[in-house]
This record gives structure tokens, C-alpha cells and sequence, in this order.
């Protein structure tokens, strides 16, 4: 009996120390205890997790689109092959391909959800509104990262959305022409077409999109989450009940008789 | 060394509820590690067995290669793009069209930019202010009404 | 006799057809409109605790449920017109549409439950409010489907998918019915709401008592808020609507904008100003009422109103001189008159009128919200109201009369179809592509109603 | 951690932040700028073209039949990134990127008084022409025919040609843009007619095309903005 029992006060010292030297070095105890433990409003639980929801499924995006990065070429003539092959022959490239795709779908119609939650809830309510506006400049940073990532794959879907897309872009004033040579690269659709979508798909968007997401999680964190007004019914029950007492006072000090009942809205002058 | 945080809220009685604090505190609340990361991972877990599986019953689509020298393909947008699409319908015209593609989405981007400085009441929830509500309501019915259009035109185009 | 070929003596079958099913989407139509805003009522009269809220949606939850036998009825003798005078046609279009049918009638079922039963049960729930509301809701809710399924049929009428009619889903979204829907949604609400607000105004006239007048007096401004409320959205909706009928059937479109029936437009756009003018009139005169007086606003609105009646008479002008089949002047069909045509003028007359009544209407709601004195409104702004109620009957029998019509292509009596470019008035199968005619194993295509081969089809 | 310590600023430090800053400033914007806006700034302002500003070759002019258009491909040669003329010319072994284009060409359709459809198709034609043509047959040609870009003017979808009984129409199947043979505008969404590729007719019965579009008026040639 003595062995085990030693073994776990050793294995549980040693455990201690390196908690200890760590908390010490880094403060990450402290810090991962505030991340973990912070409390959220219970009720609504399960409508929250759509934010989370959004949040995994972006990160999904990154994962499933660096590993697509292995075999993608953004060429005119080897993308549509270099598809070909992540979807035919790479080992469970169709998997890696459809995950990236379909939470593409549900990326964008969870985001839908998630503001019209936050929206008919009144979480941008003071002290939030910072964090609705980070939400909508996230909002349209996936949009334009799924329109330019739907004309990687030069197909014929792919080719024609763009076009169609990059021509509603030539009607918009003063900047029109600019924007749709700046994305073609030039005056007509080529292979300056294909990489620029990729470093935009790739890169310059995605490197914009992260650091948003993490003010947006820092935001929340701060201010904690409001949930909805359900959440404060007991509060707000007790609040009125001190506001009507209050009012009754009032009526008393006016009128030097004691509240009879409430005066008629409606009373006509 | 690290400090014990109480799952309870503070207890209510000796605090004063105010206008300003009501709001400061919800009234039950839960630790966020175990139950709500618990509901959120169910409902990631959800997701992705959700794509994986679509992923094969319907692979992401790869039709055949780029031609832009085709006279038969009937291009069509992305299902998130259907509203935007049909919307456009709305707007014929030289004039109207560049009014209707750029000017109406970035007014509604800005719009949208602005929401909680639109509606700065105090109440939050949505029955206690019926304007914002109202318009809210407005936008996603008409997205929504606009979405179907656009599916009825393109199963119904006469072309194919 | 060959069945299908009952021929009524004097006035002939279309026009019985013709005259039921008017009456009837009357009814109907103040039906559907009238359940949702008693609802509404209802739910205000809980959340602002003015009892005028209560009566009101009492005393119109109980004239629906009048109406609600005879508006059946009519239906019902509807149908069995059809059945009787147009047997070929009407067991054709069971074949299509048997199911949509079949959730109609359940829905129709459901709707008359519920509402007999939300209107008798109105003290026992008293106590319980919000379920009463929810009840009123989920009425409206049901006459609702029961609309979208007709919806489907008479969509399918005009612009029938050129899809087999197993593919389900073309059959049923087709080219119109998504617009049609909305636009006969918006339109029961702007319907119910102008003869609301009319009944609300005669009886103003005609009160003696000071409560009744103010309470009559608010009725005025609830319906007339309803209904031109929800007139302002009809543009943009007519212009989906009459979009999808032109990408689907261009001779109907033909028939109804350029052709014979052009002049029907005309009369619509007169019932439209006198409507608009007479709302945004009443809105002006109401807000000298406003506790809050706020001149500033009632001069815009003044100005408004100015627009308003610019907007409406831009729209009335006929495109060219041949303003109804017999009454032309200055050479007819050639003389085109300035200012007339579609795009850009009735194109900008229309917008400007939405933008001008949307204005106007935030313009009222803002009023509205710190209230009004009540019964103090004067006898003109009365018969402001008074003459919306007849014109908006007028607008709803002008606008049946021209959809069923744009089927009339080539305007000779016996002419046109039953269902566009496919079933014509003689209840016979036209051409070859049409969904009745069906493409058998060994290539022949045969015709599904009379059974007999049809020719050509490669 | 320490707490803060705010030491004033003089004035060297200020005049120090700001010639640094500029330096850096400028070296990580201007160049980086113009890096990625170079296309914009060699079609705005040194106004070339990705396309070869030459002739290519569509197919011969016996091929468009009288009553309906007819559609060629055309391979124009794209200057763009890798496949510019210079880095092809050192050595470096890439076979040229090209666009195909989809060209529509059609004979002028005009309706005589009583609203019959008469195509302008010259008789030489019909009958087959020889090689050399004479300048006033290729006059007489260049103004009968058509040639038209397949991109709808409204927003880019492939145009398609639909026969009805009466002869037929271009159709444009995103939005339902109708055009007549002659590329000019009947109905739908579409602001303006089919836009037309600047062609000649040379003396072997060939038509050839620039990759621009003569929408005239006062624009003149119009580099086509897509494809």
C-alpha cells in the first residue's frame, strides 16, 4: 500500500512545483483561472453558444484552409487540377475540401444568427458598442473573403460568379474602374486575376480577420456577457418595486393623504 | 497564491439596484469552464460532424473548367448572395443600377455600423423598444422575401 | 352534350365565375386583414392598458366572425360554379394541385376553429391575456396559409412553370407566386385598414355622445394608419410582381401594360392618388391635434402633401391618347403624350410617392407615440376617409378583374386562356410543351386531359 | 510591475520622432503602394493594355450564315504577371496565357416598309466569295455585319442566342437581358446594347478584331473592362 500512496504524494508534489514555478514565471494559472471561470449569465446558455459556434467555425477556416494550402496552386491553368487532385487523389482531400466548404455555408448563415441574436437581444446596448462595431467590420471581412474564395477554384462557377461580381463592382462611383483593374490586375482577366484573389483569400484578409476576432473575444471578456434581458428579471423586479414605493412617497408628500390608487391617465384637463 | 472565485453573485440584499447597475449582473449565473464550454463544444461537435458528413453525401462542387469563351453556362451566385441579386432587380436603369449595386449596401453598411448609436434606450429587450424591433424584423423579412425570388426565378428561367 | 359544354344562358359563364369569386376575395380579404389587426389591437390594448384598444379589437373580432359565414359561402358556391362551369379545366387543375388544395381546406378548417373560437372564449381568457393574443395570432396565421395556397394556384394560372408537374417545387414557386403572395399580404392589411378607418369616420358623423366621438374619431386614425401604411409598400411589390410576369409571360404582361387592358393601370393610378392625397390630408389636418404641437413637422407635412399630389397626378397621366378601347382623342394609339411614359416618369412618380408617404407616415408615428386630443377631427377630414373606403373596394375588384384577364391574350370573346399558354377558355390544350401534355416511354407525347396524341413535340 | 514614469518630451525627441517617422513611413507605404496598384497605374495612367494592341484573326466571313449569328472563339494573347512579352523573351520557355473570347457575328438585320425582316447578307457573299475582295466589297461588308462581344452590358453573364418562330433573340440568362441580332437593346435589366469588338474585313474574307470595344459617342474605343 505504501508504494502507491508514495508515488501519488511524490507525483502530486511534483505536480505543486511545477504549477508553482510556473504561476512564478508566466502568471498563466491566474490568467487561465480568470479565462475559465468567469461566470456567464445561466438562462440563455445554450442561445450563447452561437457566438462560440461562429468562433469554431472559423477556426475551422484556418485550419482546413492551410491544409488546402499543401496542394492548391493558384495558377490559370493548374488551379482547377490542383483541385482535381485534393478532391481524387489526396488522402481524404475530399473530407479536408468539404469541411472548408461546407462550414464556408454555415460560417456565413451562422454569422446571420449570430447578430440577429445580439441584435434583437440588445447586447449593443452602452457599455458594448464597441463590440457590435468589431462584429460588423468581422461580418464584412467574411463576405468579401467568401466571395473572393469562391473564384480559387477557376471553374465555371467560380470564373463567372467573379465576373459577375467584380462587374457590379465596376458600376460603384468615382472608384469604380479602380477596384475591378486593382482586383483583375490589369484591364481583363488573366493569370495576375488568380494570384491576387489567392494573396487577398489567403492572406491579406485572413491576417486582418484574426486580430479583429481577438479584440472582439477581448471586448467580451471585458464588459462580460449581457445575454439577454432575461437574464436580470429578478433585478429588474426589485428595481421597480423600489421605484414604485418611491413614486407612493411622493404621492404622500404632495397631496398630505395617504395613495388611494393611481390617478387616471386619461384624466382630461 | 490564486484567488478563489465564488460561483455565487454577490447577495443582493444590502445592494441598491439602480438604474445604472441592473444590468451590472445577471441573476443566476453558472462558471464558464465546465457547463457552457460543455454546450458549446455540443454544439461545435454538432457542426462538424454536420460537414464531414456533407462533405461526402455532397462533395464541395467542382464543375468543369474556366471557359470565358462559353455561350452556354448560366452563371448563378452563391445562396448568400441570392438577396443581394434580386434585389438589384429593383433598381433597372443606367442611373439606378450603380444606385442600386453600391450606394444601397454601403448606406446599409453604415447603417449597420451605427445601429447602437441609433437606438440608445435603455431597455434592452426587444419588446420594451418596438422601433428597433420593427425595422429589424423589416430587414430579415425582406432578406428572406428576396431570397425566395431569387430561388423561384432561377428554378423557373426559361433558358435551360 | 359533351361534358364541359353547360353553357348559362344570359350572362354567360365567365361572368358568373366572375362575379362570385369578387364577392368572395371581398370578404376574404377584409377577413384576413381584420383578424390580424384585432390581434394587434389587442396585444397594444395589454401593453398600453387604453381600454380603447380592447373595444375596438371586441367589436371587430365580432364583425369578422359575422362576416366569416357569408365570406364561406361565397366560396364555397365558387367552387361548385367552377366544378359545374368548368369541369375539364377544374379537375385538370386538381391533378396539379390536390394537395395544395388539401392543406387550404385543413387550413381553412383550422381558421374557422380557431376564430369562432377566440372570439366566444374572449372573457373566459381575459384573465390570461397573452394566450388570448397568441390564439388571435395563430387565426391570422392560418388564413394566412390558406391565402398562400390559393396564392399558388392563381400564380400557376398565369404563369405556369414550364416544368413537368411532378417537379414539385417549380410548380409551386413559380415565376409569381412569391410576388403575388406579398403583394395580397400587404394588400388585405391596406384593404381592411381603409374600411376601418372609413366605417370609423361615418360613425364619427354620426355620434352624438363625447366618448363615442373620440373613440371613433382614434378608429379613424388606426385604420387609415393601417392602410395607407401598407399602400406605400405596394409599388415596389406590384413592380416585382408585374417583373416576374413579364420574364414568364410576355403576351400576358403585353396584354395588361401595353395592350387592350393598358387603360386598367390608369384607373388603378387615379383610385392610388385619391387614396394617397385623401391619407396624407388627414395626416396633415390630424397633427394641428398633436399634445406635443409640433409646428416645424406640420409644415413638412404640408409640404408632403404638396409632393404627394405632384407624385400621384405624375402617375395618372395616360401614355398615349388611346385612353380606352373607344375613347381615343388626337389620333389615338400614335399621339404619345409627354411626361406619360413608363420609364423614367411613372418610374419616378411611383418612387417618389413611396419615399413621400414613408415620410410622411414616420412623420405621424412620431405624433402618434405623444398621443393625440381626440374627437376634435373636422367633418372634411371625415370625408377624407369616407371616400377612401369605396375607392379601395373599387382598387380591389379593378385589380382582380385585370390578373384574371391578363390571361384574355387575344382579346376576342371567346379568346385567351384558362391557363396561360396552355388550357385555353374552351378548356382544350393548346401546344405541345405545355405540363398537361405528357411525354410517354416510346417518344409519343400524348395529351393528358382529353387523352388524345398531340402532334410534333420534337 | 513597476509603475509608470512620464518624463516631459523635448523638443529634439519630437523633431527626432519625426524625421525617423517619415523616413519609415514613407519606405513601408509608397513603394508597397505602388507594388500592389501597378496594374491600376500602367491601364490609368500609362494607358496600356493586358491585350496586345493587334490584329486577330476571327474566321472567314462565308462561314455567318444569312439568318442567324453566328459564335467564334478568338484566343487573345493576355500581357499580364508571367506571361508579360519581356519575360517570355529571356529564355524563358512559357507558352503564352491567352483569353478566349466568345464573338457573336451576325448579318445587319433591317425591316423593310411592311415590318418584313431583311438581312443585309452581300450576294458575293451568299455565292461564295473569292479570296481577293474589292474595297467596295469590303465596305459593303464591314457595314452589314455584327460582331459582338458574348459579355451582357449588364452585368457580364455569357449571351446566348434563342430561336422563337419569328427568328429569335439574344438572351442573357442571369437576369433575362433581350438584344435583336443586331445586338441592340429590346428589353430587361441591360442599360445599353450588346457592346460591338472595333473589326476590318480584310481582302482574304477574313475578320479581324481588336480586343477593345467601339461603344463610339464620346468615350471612343473602351478597354473591355472583363474578359
Amino acid at each position: 500500500m505504501g508504494a502507491i500512496s508514495r508515488a501519488r504524494s511524490q507525483a502530486a508534489d511534483a505536480g505543486k512545483f511545477v504549477a508553482d514555478w510556473l504561476e512564478h514565471r508566466a502568471g498563466i494559472i491566474t490568467m487561465m483561472e480568470h479565462f475559465l471561470y468567469e461566470p456567464v449569465p445561466k438562462r440563455g446558455a445554450w442561445i450563447y453558444t452561437l457566438g462560440s459556434a461562429t468562433l469554431f467555425l472559423i477556426t475551422l477556416q484556418f485550419l482546413t484552409g492551410i491544409l488546402l494550402l499543401f496542394y492548391y496552386v493558384p495558377t490559370t491553368d493548374h488551379a482547377w487540377n490542383s483541385i482535381y487532385y485534393i478532391m481524387n487523389e489526396a488522402y481524404f482531400g475530399t473530407l479536408i475540401r468539404g469541411i472548408h466548404y461546407w462550414s464556408a455555408n454555415f460560417l456565413l448563415a451562422m454569422i446571420g444568427l449570430h447578430m440577429a441574436q445580439v441584435f434583437f437581444s440588445g447586447g449593443y446596448k452602452a457599455p458594448r458598442e464597441l463590440n457590435w462595431v468589431v462584429g460588423v467590420v468581422l461580418l464584412l471581412l467574411v463576405v468579401i473573403i467568401a466571395f473572393t474564395g469562391y473564384a480559387l477554384r477557376w471553374d465555371q462557377d467560380g470564373l463567372w460568379a467573379t465576373v459577375v461580381g467584380m462587374k457590379i463592382g465596376s458600376y460603384s462611383p468615382f472608384v469604380g474602374a479602380y477596384t475591378i483593374q486593382f482586383l483583375m490586375g490589369g484591364d481583363t482577366i488573366g493569370p495576375a486575376t488568380i494570384s491576387r484573389f489567392f494573396a487577398i483569400h489567403v492572406w491579406l484578409l485572413p491576417a486582418a480577420l484574426a486580430p479583429f476576432i481577438g479584440i472582439h473575444l477581448y471586448l467580451l471578456r471585458r464588459h462580460g456577457v449581457f445575454g439577454d434581458e432575461m437574464e436580470y428579471r429578478e433585478r429588474m423586479a426589485k428595481l421597480q418595486e423600489r421605484q414604485r414605493l418611491e413614486e407612493y412617497e411622493q404621492y404622500e408628500e404632495d397631496d398630505g393623504e395617504p395613495y388611494v390608487g393611481r390617478r387616471d391617465r386619461a384624466d382630461r384637463d | 497564491m490564486y484567488a478563489p472565485a465564488t460561483g455565487k453573485a454577490k447577495p443582493v440584499e444590502q445592494e441598491v439596484i439602480t438604474e445604472e447597475n441592473v444590468f451590472e449582473r445577471p441573476d443566476e449565473t453558472i462558471a464558464f469552464f465546465p457547463k457552457q464550454v460543455l454546450y458549446d463544444l455540443f454544439v461545435s461537435t454538432l457542426l462538424l460532424l454536420a460537414c464531414s458528413a456533407l462533405s461526402y453525401v455532397s462533395p464541395a462542387p467542382l464543375t468543369e473548367p474556366a471557359d470565358t469563351a462559353t455561350v452556354t453556362y448560366v452563371p448563378r451566385p452563391e445562396w448568400f448572395f441570392f438577396f443581394y441579386e434580386q434585389m438589384l432587380m429593383f433598381f433597372p436603369g443606367y442611373a439606378l443600377i450603380s444606385f442600386g449595386a453600391v450606394i444601397v449596401p454601403t448606406v446599409f453598411v453604415l447603417l449597420l455600423f451605427a445601429v447602437p448609436w441609433l437606438d440608445r434606450g435603455p431597455r434592452a429587450s426587444s419588446t420594451r423598444r418596438p422601433f428597433a424591433t420593427v425595422i429589424g424584423l423589416l430587414v430579415v423579412v425582406v432578406v428572406l422575401l428576396n431570397m425566395l425570388m431569387a430561388v423561384s426565378r432561377i428554378i423557373n428561367f426559361p433558358g435551360q | 352534350m359533351p361534358i364541359g359544354d353547360l353553357q348559362v344562358p344570359i350572362i354567360g359563364k365567365n361572368v358568373v365565375i366572375a362575379a362570385l369569386v369578387q364577392t368572395h376575395i371581398l370578404f376574404a380579404a377584409f377577413i384576413i386583414g381584420a383578424v390580424l389587426i384585432a390581434a394587434t389591437s389587442e396585444y397594444l390594448g395589454m401593453v398600453t392598458k387604453e381600454p380603447r384598444y380592447e373595444r375596438f379589437a371586441r367589436n371587430l373580432a365580432r364583425f369578422t366572425v359575422l362576416l366569416f359565414a357569408s365570406g364561406a359561402a361565397l366560396a364555397i358556391t365558387f367552387v361548385l360554379a367552377l366544378v359545374t362551369l368548368f369541369p375539364v379545366f377544374f379537375s385538370y387543375l386538381q391533378n396539379i394541385f390536390f394537395w395544395v388544395f388539401l392543406v387550404e381546406a385543413f387550413m381553412f378548417l383550422g381558421q374557422i376553429i380557431i376564430v369562432y373560437a377566440w372570439y366566444n372564449v374572449w372573457d373566459k381568457l381575459a384573465y390570461r391575456k397573452t394566450l388570448h393574443v397568441t390564439f388571435g395570432f395563430i387565426a391570422g396565421f392560418f388564413g394566412l396559409m390558406a391565402m398562400t395556397m390559393i396564392d399558388a394556384v392563381a400564380s400557376y394560372m398565369l404563369t405556369p412553370a414550364e416544368a413537368p408537374i411532378t417537379n414539385v417545387a417549380r410548380t409551386f414557386l413559380n415565376q409569381t407566386m412569391v410576388p403575388l403572395n406579398m403583394h395580397r399580404f400587404v394588400g388585405n392589411f391596406s384593404y381592411a385598414g381603409f374600411l376601418i378607418a372609413g366605417w370609423g369616420a361615418w360613425r364619427y358623423l354620426k355620434s352624438t355622445r363625447e366618448d363615442d366621438r373620440d373613440y371613433y374619431d382614434w378608429m379613424g386614425h388606426f385604420g387609415i394608419l393601417w392602410g395607407f401604411g401598407f399602400l406605400i409598400l405596394q409599388p415596389v411589390i406590384g413592380y416585382g410582381y408585374l417583373k416576374g410576369i413579364r420574364e414568364s409571360s410576355p403576351e400576358a404582361f403585353n396584354t395588361i401594360m401595353l395592350g387592350e387592358r393598358a387603360w386598367v393601370f390608369n384607373l388603378l393610378a387615379i383610385y392610388l392618388a385619391i387614396m394617397s392625397i385623401a391619407a396624407t390630408a388627414y395626416f396633415v389636418h390630424k397633427l394641428r391635434f398633436a399634445v406635443k404641437p409640433t409646428p416645424t413637422l406640420r409644415n413638412m407635412a404640408v409640404g408632403a402633401l404638396g409632393f404627394t399630389a405632384l407624385f400621384t397626378v405624375l402617375n395618372v397621366i395616360p401614355a398615349d391618347a388611346d385612353i380606352f378601347p373607344g375613347v381615343q382623342f388626337a389620333g389615338g394609339e400614335a399621339t404619345k403624350i409627354p411626361l406619360g411614359d413608363m420609364y423614367p416618369w411613372k418610374f419616378i412618380g411611383l418612387i417618389g410617392l413611396m419615399l413621400v408617404g414613408f415620410f410622411v407616415v414616420a412623420l405621424y408615428l412620431k405624433a402618434t407615440a405623444s398621443g393625440f386630443h381626440w374627437g376634435r377631427a373636422s367633418r372634411w377630414s371625415q370625408y377624407a376617409l369616407l371616400i377612401c373606403a369605396p375607392t379601395v373596394i373599387l382598387t380591389m375588384m379593378t385589380m382582380g378583374y385585370t390578373r384574371e384577364s391578363a390571361r384574355r391574350v387575344d382579346y376576342q370573346p371567346e379568346g385567351g386562356f384558362l391557363i396561360y399558354n396552355c388550357v385555353t377558355l374552351q378548356q382544350n390544350v393548346v401546344n405541345e410543351n405545355c405540363p398537361a401534355v405528357v411525354e410517354n416511354e416510346d417518344g409519343t407525347r400524348t395529351n393528358t386531359i382529353n387523352g388524345e396524341p398531340v402532334p410534333g413535340g420534337e | 510591475m513597476a509603475e509608470l514614469q512620464k518624463d516631459p518630451m523635448t523638443r529634439g525627441d519630437f523633431l527626432g520622432f519625426g524625421v525617423l517617422g517619415t523616413i519609415v513611413g514613407a519606405l513601408l507605404t509608397i513603394p508597397p503602394a505602388a507594388f500592389i496598384l501597378g496594374p491600376v497605374i500602367d491601364v490609368n495612367v500609362r494607358g496600356e493594355s493586358d491585350v496586345p494592341d493587334e490584329w486577330f484573326r476571327v474566321g472567314p466571313i462565308s462561314e455567318v450564315p444569312a439568318k442567324e449569328p453566328k459564335v467564334f472563339v478568338v484566343d487573345f494573347p493576355v500581357n499580364q504577371v508571367y506571361s508579360e512579352e519581356q519575360v517570355i523573351e529571356e529564355g524563358v520557355e512559357t507558352e503564352r496565357e491567352t483569353v478566349p473570347n466568345a464573338v457573336w457575328t451576325s448579318w445587319k438585320e433591317e425591316a423593310d416598309e411592311n415590318g418584313e425582316a431583311v438581312h443585309r447578307i452581300p450576294e458575293f457573299v451568299e455565292s461564295g466569295a473569292q479570296s481577293p475582295l474589292t474595297q467596295e466589297q469590303i465596305k459593303e461588308v464591314e457595314r452589314n455585319l455584327n460582331v459582338l462581344s458574348s459579355s451582357c452590358a449588364h452585368l457580364g453573364c455569357p449571351v446566348r442566342w434563342i430561336v422563337k418562330e419569328d427568328g429569335g433573340e439574344f438572351l442573357c440568362p442571369c437576369h433575362g437581358g433581350i438584344y435583336n441580332i443586331n445586338g441592340d437593346y429590346v428589353g430587361g435589366p441591360p442599360p445599353r446594347g450588346m457592346y460591338r469588338f472595333t473589326f476590318e474585313v480584310r481582302e482574304d474574307a477574313n475578320i479581324y478584331i481588336k480586343h477593345e470595344f467601339d461603344i463610339g459617342g464620346e468615350k471612343g474605343p473602351q478597354q473591355p473592362y472583363v474578359i
